[in-house]
């Protein structure tokens, strides 16, 4: 090894955490991972969506408990029991989404929890607003600290995070993709005040899925695979197709592209959807037996267009055509009647019915074949969903048990069968593998080059560019809610896929 | 013939003007022999006694006394209950318009005399003459809408109160709160305003706080029906001179007194018929099957408001 | 000027408006509403609601509601009545200290049964709301505590006092909500209560003690419906196991929501508090004058909740477009 | 970095799911069965403090005078495990009585009346659906609102005065069906076909569902906002007829009419095992709790126990209720 790491090698890291395990009701999310770092360095954690950056990041600061492992500060045992100790310990975190107090001014969520005053001690406004006004200005963001974080875009919220992270001086700033969200000079200003503090000797843990970031800023790289640590290097040690290797774990021919033959007549065509403040302008087409991937980076507004193509959220102008036909899709059961379906990207909020039996769930989007005549004919009821259950594979003990109680891959297979009842012709899949374990994955792909093959129309949204690589015939990027790109599968690499999501006119070049 | 049962029903549990009337029964009960409960509902709703009268057949009691909440809601239960034997009687308070669904009723007073015995009282205090006005209970109370006709009636008709101008008639639905904002209004809206009649014990104690908190005693007399107990003190500071009530206790004694008669056959439950109490003397069942234990309402005031303990 | 169009646009200059408006038109047709006097009475008819408002503006911050306060202020009232009829020698001040701690006790009860079985406050203050109201029947022996037994000290305090004869109890109403204003606006656990209202499930993250906090609103809750039960006693006289406190409740609940408490937690402040208490005190002082039957009080008290709440919900829902995720 | 290439496979076992629970476990561990308990106890214990209890007769009597806030609380169980709650029928029922009653006395013939009771039922469960599905406000909050607003507008229309009933429409308790008064036998009918309803038809099925997750519900294309819409309305018009019922039991209306009722209801719904949050319950359940509630009182009314006594037990038994279904709950969860 060389360079700053060589030199740091000698003294005691500031962190070192040793056999960190973490389970989340049986599911292992993090497996026996050890990690050093180092006084004065900026390290990078890096991995696919699901991988265990977050919570990995999350036990540091103390919002989980490991399962298993110890920390050790400075070389000696810490318990870090909850943000609260992590704070008095000088770690903090900027989550991933940003945490806010809606109803109190900016100023306020700044210093909330960091102060040790007892309950009935005054609040020092007066300061409290000075200090805050100098932060912003410190970050070079426009934001009246008096007013309340309300109404504050996520950009803005994730500033404030980021104020706060400063504000408290901290020995360990953890960054859990503080980027995603921020336009190019935000992200600037940041890389300047991220080096200023590593000049001061502080320690910066930063997390991201944009590789040119990571090589700008960062001075060693520690890859997370399914929960697995699987290295740490300097970043110069590594090409991005080394990073990705590890992050994928296995070469990516494996995944590549079968290329489909019969494709098909349009199924769903969209022209000029625009939902202001969520997506301007959206325009493609998906034709039978065709899947269209659409990549971009969390927040680009794949999701929203998404839901108003299903009539979650409809949009405000623009047209959708299914088959054709000008089809008007104002609740989402218009969309099932018109053969949509969508597996949404949050299984928890908007797909399980977690207390309710999996055959429940099943058949929840087809009540007119479950109970032709109002009344619930438990036979057929049965029938489809054991049905469903053999041709997707789930693994389950009884179709009556709650589906809260199966595994992730397990619940997302029971709501992919949910759909395959209603016989889509055009099947919107948003992120459908995020938190699956690979096993899995690799068996939903299979199942999702099926749909495709059975002559469906698939829209493919991923934040997995391999996932998309692999599946799709075609690939669409949003960024900012603007369609930036389409590539036909030959021409698509990973590279362009980055270029176009990334928001307008960053050139990280500049950054670095 | 063994100690028969009576149960009386109140209005609600915790309306103090019930405890003296149940002593009434009690004492009664102890020179009389025979076994007395009083039950009554949480609150005064119309429908709130009809559970307990049914409990009351059930367990066979031979005498139902009750302070109606609704004079005609508990018409079916009632009958019930007269069907299973079950001497029905009103006290304080009465079916009004629907007699014919209890045996008897016990009232305190000759409510005809209440009318004119208040305004009396209330032209006593004012010299005859000046505006006064009514603070009544609720606008459907019976006993004080057939009060208030009669007052109206007297003022109207007895030249000896030609000077004294009945302003307004209004309604504190015996709340507190309520009486004391209809109070208040009577004094804004009449500037000079001599007395207010109240006949009913949560508004009479709440005008005279309104005097004695305004401090205008002496420019506004407070009269009407009051509980001694509640008007002690305003009696005392001088606040409210004179008011009046009957001695609900009496209508306890009366009750048990006309049950034990008509069980064990003494007494006829016939309109004319009398017969003697101790203490009462002698009580005549006027029509309608109506007695009552007092002819006049008593006037308390500073001299004798300590001899009553009610 | 900017400074000028914030506080216009505050919450609290509307309310303060439709005050003005509401006395104003009242005032066109009956004079005498205007006058000092009738300030006096409007001022005598809010004491207990707006003590107990200042309780339940922090418990709806919180993002629970307590509905057994009529019942807290009616079993703290029968509590120290009991004491001024049974033990008269006992120095009346310590009514105080007894009425207060009744109501702080029985607070603490809802606010334990709310943490530590994670109830619903709505749920669970319903069932104390009879609890504690049946309590007061039993202890009492559903006797009404009389006018003679409380003492003369206390009843004064809401008739005079050394200071231009303004009724006492009116000051002890506005010295709670100055306290009110203090603890909310200037102490840390009073903001925290505002951040708990505002994001629970982040609450924790910023080291907030969620569950120390949430007793914390509801013991002062109670203990401010206490103060309101033995301030009854001194107002009304008497203490009565059935009436006393009952359906206060929801003349508060109006109150603070007329005030701009919002319902979702995290919105509220004592200055509006403070004027819809007033306007509801504007309202029943205005209804007698204008001959209007107290039968209608109730019905108006039910339209004024409803506007607020719709009020309520357009000022939210401004603040909220954009960020929302899905239309809930 | 060898380890790299060969991943550990992802450890499938600790992925795999629990077990099925024992039928008994199912059978025993349900709200339900906890009220029956709580039910067969409230016999014994009332027929222990009491000697004239225990009369078929008299129990069915004295159930008929709660029949008709059992009936709307069937209702409110489906309104509650639909996720939302409605405070108000209990005024609703006092101002549809009101109205039909002054509808009848100022000359409507009574099929008319009755008529117009509904209709006011029907409008006041469409006020509460309009501020809560249109509005979006919460529905605890709403619901006590109009709780106010209906009781205040009963009072606005009858004063304190009590509407006589015409004679021929007075007493449906007093007919009997088997011996059984028909407010009885109206709530027992209702609770069978709502169980049906609720248990067996798709609708039922949807109304858990957007009561256990109304987002997943609407990705699933159910039209929350209608099912909850038809709930609300229905409920309306249920509280009416239990109005009109309690009218006719009453012979006469006032705006007091079932006062303070709505605890009532909601713990008829609560004792019955209905999750407050929305998603669990059932119509047996509040069956079983009706005359458990019925039991209780009756058993201390019939002991000439202070009625404080009574509200006393019930508050307890709201909140030992909520505790219990929400501990067992939690333990049938995951
Ligand atoms: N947690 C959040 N709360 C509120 N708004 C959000 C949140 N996350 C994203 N947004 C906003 O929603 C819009 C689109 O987000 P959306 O999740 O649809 O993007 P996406 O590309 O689907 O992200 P993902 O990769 O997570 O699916 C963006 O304007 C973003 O600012
Ligand atoms: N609170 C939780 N309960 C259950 N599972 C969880 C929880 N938090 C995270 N997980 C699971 O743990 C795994 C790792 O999640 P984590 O957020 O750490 O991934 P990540 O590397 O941060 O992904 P991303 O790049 O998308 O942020 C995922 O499968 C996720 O579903
Ligand atoms: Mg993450
Ligand atoms: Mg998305």
């Amino acid at each position: 090894m060389t360079g700053p790491a060589a030199l740091s090698q000698t003294q005691v890291p500031l962190i070192s955490a040793r056999g960190i395990s973490k389970q989340f009701a049986g599911v292992e999310v993090l497996r026996d991972v050890d990690l050093d770092l180092r006084v004065g360095e900026i390290h990078a954690l890096l991995g696919e969506n699901g991988a265990g950056k977050s919570t990995f990041a999350k036990i540091l600061a103390g919002v989980h408990r490991p399962t298993t492992g110890t920390i050790a500060l400075n070389g000696e045992q810490v318990e870090v029991a909850n943000p609260v100790v992590a704070q008095r310990l000088g770690i903090t975190l900027i989550h991933q989404e940003p945490i806010s107090f809606p109803d109190l001014s900016v100023a306020e969520n700044l210093v909330l929890g960091r102060s040790e005053d007892g309950w009935f001690s005054p609040v020092p406004w007066a300061k409290m607003t000075r200090d805050a006004r100098a932060l912003m200005d410190l970050l070079g963001v426009d934001i009246d600290v008096t007013q309340p974080m309300r109404g504050l875009s996520i950009a803005d919220q994730q500033m404030v995070e980021i104020a706060r992270a400063l504000a408290s001086d901290s020995r360990l700033i953890i960054m859990d993709e503080p980027t995603a969200p921020l336009t190019p000079r935000e992200v600037e200003t940041l890389f300047g005040i991220a080096r200023r503090l590593r000049s001061e000797g502080r320690t910066i843990v930063f997390i991201s899925h944009r590789l040119e970031e990571v090589r700008a800023l960062c001075d060693r790289v520690t890859i997370f695979r399914d929960g697995n640590k699987v290295g740490t290097h300097t970043i110069d040690e590594l090409t991005d197709a080394d990073i990705i290797r590890l992050m994928i774990g296995r070469p990516l021919k494996e995944y590549l592209h079968k290329p489909r033959t019969e494709i098909g007549a349009v199924a769903l065509e969209v022209e000029n959807l625009t939902l202001p403040g969520r997506f301007e302008a959206i325009s493609f087409s998906v034709r039978r037996g065709e899947i269209v991937g659409l990549g971009g980076l969390v927040g680009a507004g794949r999701t929203d267009v998404a839901r108003a193509i299903f009539g979650v959220a409809p949009a405000l102008s623009g047209t959708i055509r299914i088959n054709g036909k000008q089809a008007t899709i104002r609740e989402p059961d218009d969309a099932i009647a018109l053969g949509l379906a969508f597996v949404p990207e949050d299984r928890a909020q908007a797909g399980i019915f977690r207390s309710l039996s999996v055959e429940q769930n099943i058949t929840a989007a087809v009540p007119a074949r479950i109970a032709p005549r109002g009344f619930i004919r438990r036979s057929v009821e049965k029938a489809l969903s054991s049905e469903a259950i053999r041709s997707l594979r789930v693994r389950l003990a009884s179709a009556r048990q709650p589906i809260g109680e199966l595994s992730g891959g397990n619940q997302q297979k029971a709501i992919l069968a949910r759909w395959l009842l209603t016989d889509p012709t055009v099947l919107i899949l948003d992120e459908p593998t995020r938190g699956i374990d690979i096993g899995v994955k690799a068996e939903f792909y299979d199942r999702i080059g099926e749909l495709a093959a059975s002559g469906r129309a698939i829209l493919l949204i991923s934040s997995e560019l391999p996932e998309l690589l692999a599946l799709s015939d075609r690939i669409l990027v949003m960024s900012e809610g603007r369609l930036t790109a389409e590539f036909p599968r030959a021409e698509a690499s990973q590279e362009k896929i980055m270029k176009a999501a990334v928001p307008r006119s960053a050139t990280l070049g500049e950054a670095a | 013939q063994d100690a028969f049962s009576i149960v009386y029903i109140g209005k609600n549990t915790g309306n103090p003007y019930f405890d003296s009337i149940t002593g009434g029964f009690v004492d009664a009960c102890v020179e009389i022999g025979c076994q007395f409960e009083f039950v009554a509902p949480a609150t005064a709703e119309a429908t709130s006694q009809i559970p307990f009268i049914e409990a009351q057949i059930q367990r066979g009691v031979d005498v139902i006394a009750i302070a109606p909440n609704s004079p005609d809601a508990l018409n079916q239960v009632l009958d019930s209950a007269k069907a299973a034997g079950i001497l029905v009687m009103t006290v304080n308070g009465d079916l009004v318009g629907n007699e014919e669904h209890r045996d008897a009723s016990i009232l305190p007073v000759d409510f005809t005399k209440t009318g004119p015995n208040q305004v009396e009282l209330a032209g006593s205090l004012i010299g005859y003459e000046g505006e006064i006005a009514i603070l009544s209970a609720t606008t459907e109370a019976p006993d004080q809408n057939t009060w208030i006709a009669a007052m109206n009636d007297t003022l109207a008709n007895d030249p000896k109160y030609a000077n004294m101008k009945l302003v307004a008639t209004v309604y504190g639905d015996d709340q507190p709160e309520k009486s004391t904002a209809e109070m208040e209004a009577l004094l804004a809206n009449y500037p000079n305003l001599k007395a207010v009649i109240a006949p009913t014990t949560v508004g009479i104690a709440a005008a005279a706080q309104v005097v004695q908190s305004r401090g205008i005693a002496d420019q506004v007399a407070v009269t009407g029906l009051g509980l001694p107990s509640e008007m002690r003190d305003f009696i005392k500071d001088g606040t409210v001179e004179a008011f009046q009530l009957w001695s609900p206790y009496n209508e306890g004694v009366l009750a048990a007194y006309f049950a034990k008669g008509v069980l064990d056959g003494s007494i006829k439950n016939e309109v004319g018929e009398t017969f003697e109490v101790p203490n009462l003397g002698t009580i005549t069942i006027d029509p309608n099957n109506m007695m009552n234990t007092q002819a006049e309402l008593t006037t308390f005031n500073a001299e004798n408001i300590d001899d009553f303990d009610f | 000027m900017s400074a000028l169009r914030s506080l216009l646009l505050r919450r609290e200059a509307g309310i303060l408006v439709m005050i003005m408006l509401f006395c104003l038109a009242v005032g066109l047709y009956k004079p005498q509403f205007l006058t000092g006097n009738n300030l006096r009475v409007i001022l005598l008819l809010t004491p207990l609601i707006m003590i107990a408002a200042m309780g339940q503006m922090l418990v709806l911050v919180a993002r629970h509601v307590d509905l057994s306060m009529g019942s807290i202020l009616g079993l703290s009232a029968m509590v120290t009545g009991m004491m001024f009829r049974d033990m008269p020698q006992i120095p009346w001040m310590l009514g105080f200290a007894v009425a207060i701690g009744t109501g702080a006790l029985l607070g603490l009860i809802n606010g334990a049964l709310v943490t530590l079985f994670r109830l619903p406050a709505i749920i669970v203050t319903l069932g104390t709301l009879n609890l504690y109201r049946g309590l007061t029947f039993i202890i009492s022996n559903a006797r009404q505590v009389d006018r003679q037994y409380i003492p003369t000290e206390l009843k004064a305090m809401s008739q005079t006092s050394p200071i231009f004869g303004v009724p006492s109890i009116i000051f002890i109403a506005f010295g709670v909500a100055i306290l009110a204003y203090y603890f909310t606006m200037h102490t840390r656990v009073g903001r925290q209560v505002f951040a708990l209202g505002s994001n629970p499930v982040a609450a924790p993250l910023r080291g907030i003690k969620a569950n120390q906090v949430t007793l914390l609103v509801f013991t002062i809750s109670g203990a401010l419906a206490g103060l309101a039960g033995i301030l009854y006693a001194s107002r009304w006289g008497f203490v009565n196991p059935s009436n006393t406190g009952a359906g206060f409740e929801f003349q508060v609940i109006a109150a603070v929501v007329i005030g701009g408490v919002s319902i979702n937690g995290g919105v509220g402040s004592v200055p509006g508090v403070v004027l819809g208490v007033l306007l509801l005190g504007c309202v029943s002082a205005a209804l007698p004058l204008l001959g209007i039957p107290g039968a209608a009080q109730n019905a108006i008290y039910g339209t004024v909740i409803l506007i607020a709440l719709l009020i309520d919900r357009t000022v939210r829902q401004q603040g909220v477009l954009g960020l929302r995720r899905l239309p809930a | 970095m060898s380890a790299a290439e060969t991943s550990p496979p992802a450890n499938v076992a600790g992925r795999e799911s629990a077990p099925p629970r024992p039928l008994w476990h199912l059978v025993l561990v349900r709200p339900e069965t906890l009220t029956l308990v709580l039910l067969i106890l409230g016999v014994i214990v009332a027929s222990r403090l009491s000697p004239y209890f225990l009369d078929i007769g008299y129990i069915l009597r004295s159930f008929a005078l709660s029949a008709e806030i059992a009936l709307v609380a069937l209702v409110l169980t489906m309104v509650i495990i639909a996720g939302e709650i409605d405070l108000s029928p209990a005024a609703n029922m006092a101002l549809s009585a009101c109205i039909f009653a002054w509808a009848q006395a100022s000359g409507v013939p009574i099929p008319l009346a009755v008529l117009l009771g509904l209709l006011a039922g029907l409008a006041m469960g469409g006020v509460n659906a309009f501020f809560v599905i249109v509005m979006q406000l919460p529905s605890i909050i709403v619901t006590i609102g109009t709780l106010i607003l209906y009781r205040g507008l009963a009072q606005i229309l009858a004063g304190d005065r009590s509407i006589r009933i015409a004679e021929g429409f007075i007493g449906v308790d007093r007919i009997l069906v088997l011996g059984v008064p028909l407010p009885v036998v109206v709530f027992v009918l209702a609770a069978i076909v709502l169980a049906l309803v609720l248990g067996g038809t798709i609708f039922g099925r949807q109304i858990y569902q957007i009561g256990t997750n109304e987002v997943a519900a609407r990705h699933a294309g159910i039209r929350s906002r209608r099912i909850k819409l038809i709930l609300f309305l229905m409920i309306g018009v249920v509280a009416a007829i239990a109005g009109i019922m309690t009218a006719s039991r009453l012979g006469s209306v006032r705006y007091d009419l079932a006062l303070g009722k709505e605890l009532e209801m909601v713990l008829m719904a609560m004792l019955g095992g209905t999750y407050i949050f929305g998603g669990r319950g059932t119509i047996p359940g509040t069956f079983l709790a009706a005359w458990l509630l019925v039991v209780v009182s009756t058993g201390m009314t019939v002991a000439n126990l202070l009625p404080a006594i009574q509200m006393t037990v019930l508050g307890i038994l709201l909140i030992v209720s909520i505790i219990a279904t929400n501990f067992i709950y939690s333990r049938t969860q995951r």
